[in-house]
């Protein structure tokens, strides 16, 4: 792969959601997770405060002061938060719009307090709640990106609504956040290998696979398990199979403006040193064409689907991602 | 995800309140914290017999409550990757030695249409 | 509408499923069901063997007698019978392959003891069976015809592997039997009302009609739904728009060769004479360019969605399709 | 569909053969008639409480038979539209007058990933 030929200033980070596996079984502290960042030679990182800071939402000063102190002993820079907006917090009724926006507004704040100037908003958010939301995020300084998370895309209903709130509004806080999920070209094998070892039918997963990397239409996938004698298991990964989409990284482009930050999603780095399923390749190339202007941030989601047989080694596996990316943005050869 | 470490394999023992019953360590099947009020259940069966919720208590980091009182907690949180506490009676005291158990976690995940959580079983040897 | 400017030699046929509600009720008799086929002027007959006759697969002697008796008295001629295969007849096991092609030769002596040229193959017909049963089929001078239902199209993986066995073995035996529930344009407001009636929230019953009418992306259309705060009963209204497809009628026209039936799927025929969601003008011009040689079948299916709060007239609502299939085929204006 | 004619409002009446308990005819929520075989469940539930199916039987046009023996009968059918007799035994003899009888049945449908059927209550008089 050449690297690009084209000057660019896109940046390389890694989201501590990547080594969830290790930090929820506590075989990895969040200063090891923060360690571990810095020595991918990554300049930038991204928390996810909910999974990190126990307490949440309450950011003790001491808390704070320990996670700027990392900052500077590991030359880190925070380069994002996620939010999460939990409407069904209580069992009986909706948020109401306006503690939906104190929830975000909450976390605009826990954002500048950690340094990051961009808060990533969950697929749920409405369109509503965003706008109005937009002047705190402007007054903090921080920018509030939707995520456009698989199976959504740029196309989609839902992103159209958001688009137009964006453009109709012009916020300078709002914008997208494409997570790489979306661009999912081969069916990842570490889930049809799961699908395996839980006893699914050999035929009916490289059906599966074959239909999702023919980008055939998966609308009615399950259907056709159930006409060949499929269970629950092959439903399972039919389902799956719904879950992931391929888009063309080129429909990025139109929307370049409003990007400002990308998840890196990644379900398996090879010895090769490539993602199996996603072609970062490509991606890369849209990016320095479009002019993109933020973080590829690492975000391992490998862990979930080979963690019943084999050790998870996130470490690793984020090394192997952000030495690619480094090579694709031209740091390295 | 995480279904096969929501039962901590130690920290399984009899209640210290000595009434007939045990306790055993838990996590939640997710990548976040939680607050409470969106653990839904957290079920267990011992040796193939469901215990009423009723007769189960939860408790995270030193804070105790009944599944009756969570949904109403939403200002204290289930954190990622921590052991909770779920405390159980019985009718009579736990034998010695090994006991199947089992935990369902069920979840209201804003973004989710239908339930998360997970399920996990484990034989466990009972702490003296 | 004008009536076709070419000739064609397309008829009419009603299917006995169109007056289940009534069979059902034994408000109607089966002879009651082919006086009202009659009566709308079809001169063809289309029947659903285990839904009409007890008993079956054993067709008694007296019942064959009877039906052909009153084929005679109503002048009517039999166009069609339905099959199913039934894979999971075994709580433990699948149909081996030789079963479900036994099954499928079985329904073929039942369409011929009928005096019926075709059998509809339902949808879970896997390929190989349709191709193992084929010379029988030529045999006893039946087509087997595989139903194109909703959500399948001609471009799915489904239909693309039984094209392939068709055209790979040219038996003249098979074909294929489109639903124009493949023809969906509109959503059909017998079941948008219905979930009204449920307690669906009337915005986000809006929300999936407008998505559904304007051909968005009906992917995620239940994550959305979530996202905006429904329950079950708009989840249940959007799986269904994911249940109906709307494609263009004239996809049909390369297919041509091998239709040979169609069954005209309706859920609400109008006081003004014409389908609510379904554009039958287009699909019978599209029918008449291809060259069509064969029935347009009436498929009344509005009935379960009414059923709970309005009387069922399945006769009226068969009349009303007929009456629109003649001005529409020219037979009247 | 057919959902609210599964139950018939007249038929319910107790047993005929002396033993505490009583029949109630059922109708399939679907547009075909099936082998028994495919019937997997028709659950009852009277006055809130569940009948357990080894405690009923199901007779179609004069065939009866138990739920444990339905799985293997591949050459009998319940027809479209038929009136199946659920008859189903008790503690205690049926009360006269209004009963709240709910039936849930459950089809193995081969062409669907879920299972099909569907349920119905209605409030029975008890035929004298
Ligand atoms: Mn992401
Ligand atoms: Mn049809």
């Amino acid at each position: 792969m050449t690297p690009p030929a084209v000057p660019h200033t896109i940046r390389r980070a890694v989201s501590l959601y990547s080594y969830q596996h290790e930090y929820f079984l506590r075989t990895m502290t969040l200063e090891d997770c923060v360690a571990a960042t810095a020595a991918t030679g990554a300049p930038g990182i991204e928390i996810v405060p909910e999974q990190s800071i126990p307490g949440f939402p309450h950011l003790t000063g001491e808390f704070a002061d320990t996670w700027s102190g990392w900052m500077d002993k590991y030359g880190l820079t925070p380069v994002a938060t996620n939010a999460f907006l939990d409407t069904k917090l209580h069992p009986d009724r909706w948020l109401s719009h306006d503690e939906q926006v104190a929830s975000v507004r909450r976390d605009i704040d826990v954002a500048v307090r950690l340094g990051a100037p961009i808060v990533k908003a969950t697929i749920n958010f409405p369109p509503e709640v965003m706008a109005a939301a937009a002047p705190y995020a402007e007054e903090r300084g921080v920018r509030l990106l939707l995520e456009v998370h698989a199976p959504f895309h740029y196309g989609h209903p839902w992103i159209l609504e958001h688009l137009e709130v964006m453009h109709r509004t012009g916020s300078p806080a709002l914008g997208l956040m494409p997570d790489t999920g979306t661009f999912v070209r081969r069916f990842p094998r570490v889930v049809s290998d799961r699908a395996l070892r839980d006893g699914a039918r050999p035929d009916l997963v490289d059906y599966i696979v074959k239909t999702y990397d023919d980008h055939g239409d998966t609308h009615a996938l399950m259907d056709i398990v159930n006409y060949r004698g499929g269970g629950p298991v092959e439903f399972g990964l039919a389902r799956q199979a719904t879950h992931y989409i391929w888009t063309e990284p080129k429909t990025m482009l139109p929307h370049m403006p409003l990007i400002g930050h990308i998840q890196a999603k990644f379900y398996e780095m090879t010895e090769d040193g490539v993602e199996y399923s996603i072609p970062y390749d490509e991606i890369v190339a849209v990016l320095v064409e479009g002019g993109f202007d933020g973080h590829l941030s690492s975000e391992y989601e490998g862990q979930r689907h080979i963690e019943d047989a084999f050790p998870v080694d996130s470490v690793e596996q984020v090394r192997r991602q952000q030495a690619m990316l480094a090579r694709l943005l031209g740091e390295t050869r | 995800m995480y279904d096969r470490y929501i039962i901590c394999e130690d920290g399984f023992r009899v209640r210290d309140d000595g009434r007939p019953g045990g306790r055993v360590e838990v996590r939640m099947p997710y990548y976040r914290g939680l607050a409470l009020s969106m653990v839904e259940a957290v079920d267990l069966v011992l040796d193939g017999r469901p215990v009423p919720p009723e007769r189960t208590t939860f408790t995270v980091h030193g804070n105790t409550y009944t599944f009756a009182e969570l949904p109403a907690v939403t200002h204290d949180r289930w954190e990622m990757g921590e052991r909770a506490e779920l405390a159980f009676q019985t009718d009579e005291p736990l034998a010695p030695g090994e006991h199947e158990v089992t935990v369902s976690v069920r979840l209201r995940i804003s973004y989710m249409p239908v339930p998360g959580g997970g399920r996990d079983s484990k034989r466990l040897v009972l702490a003296s």
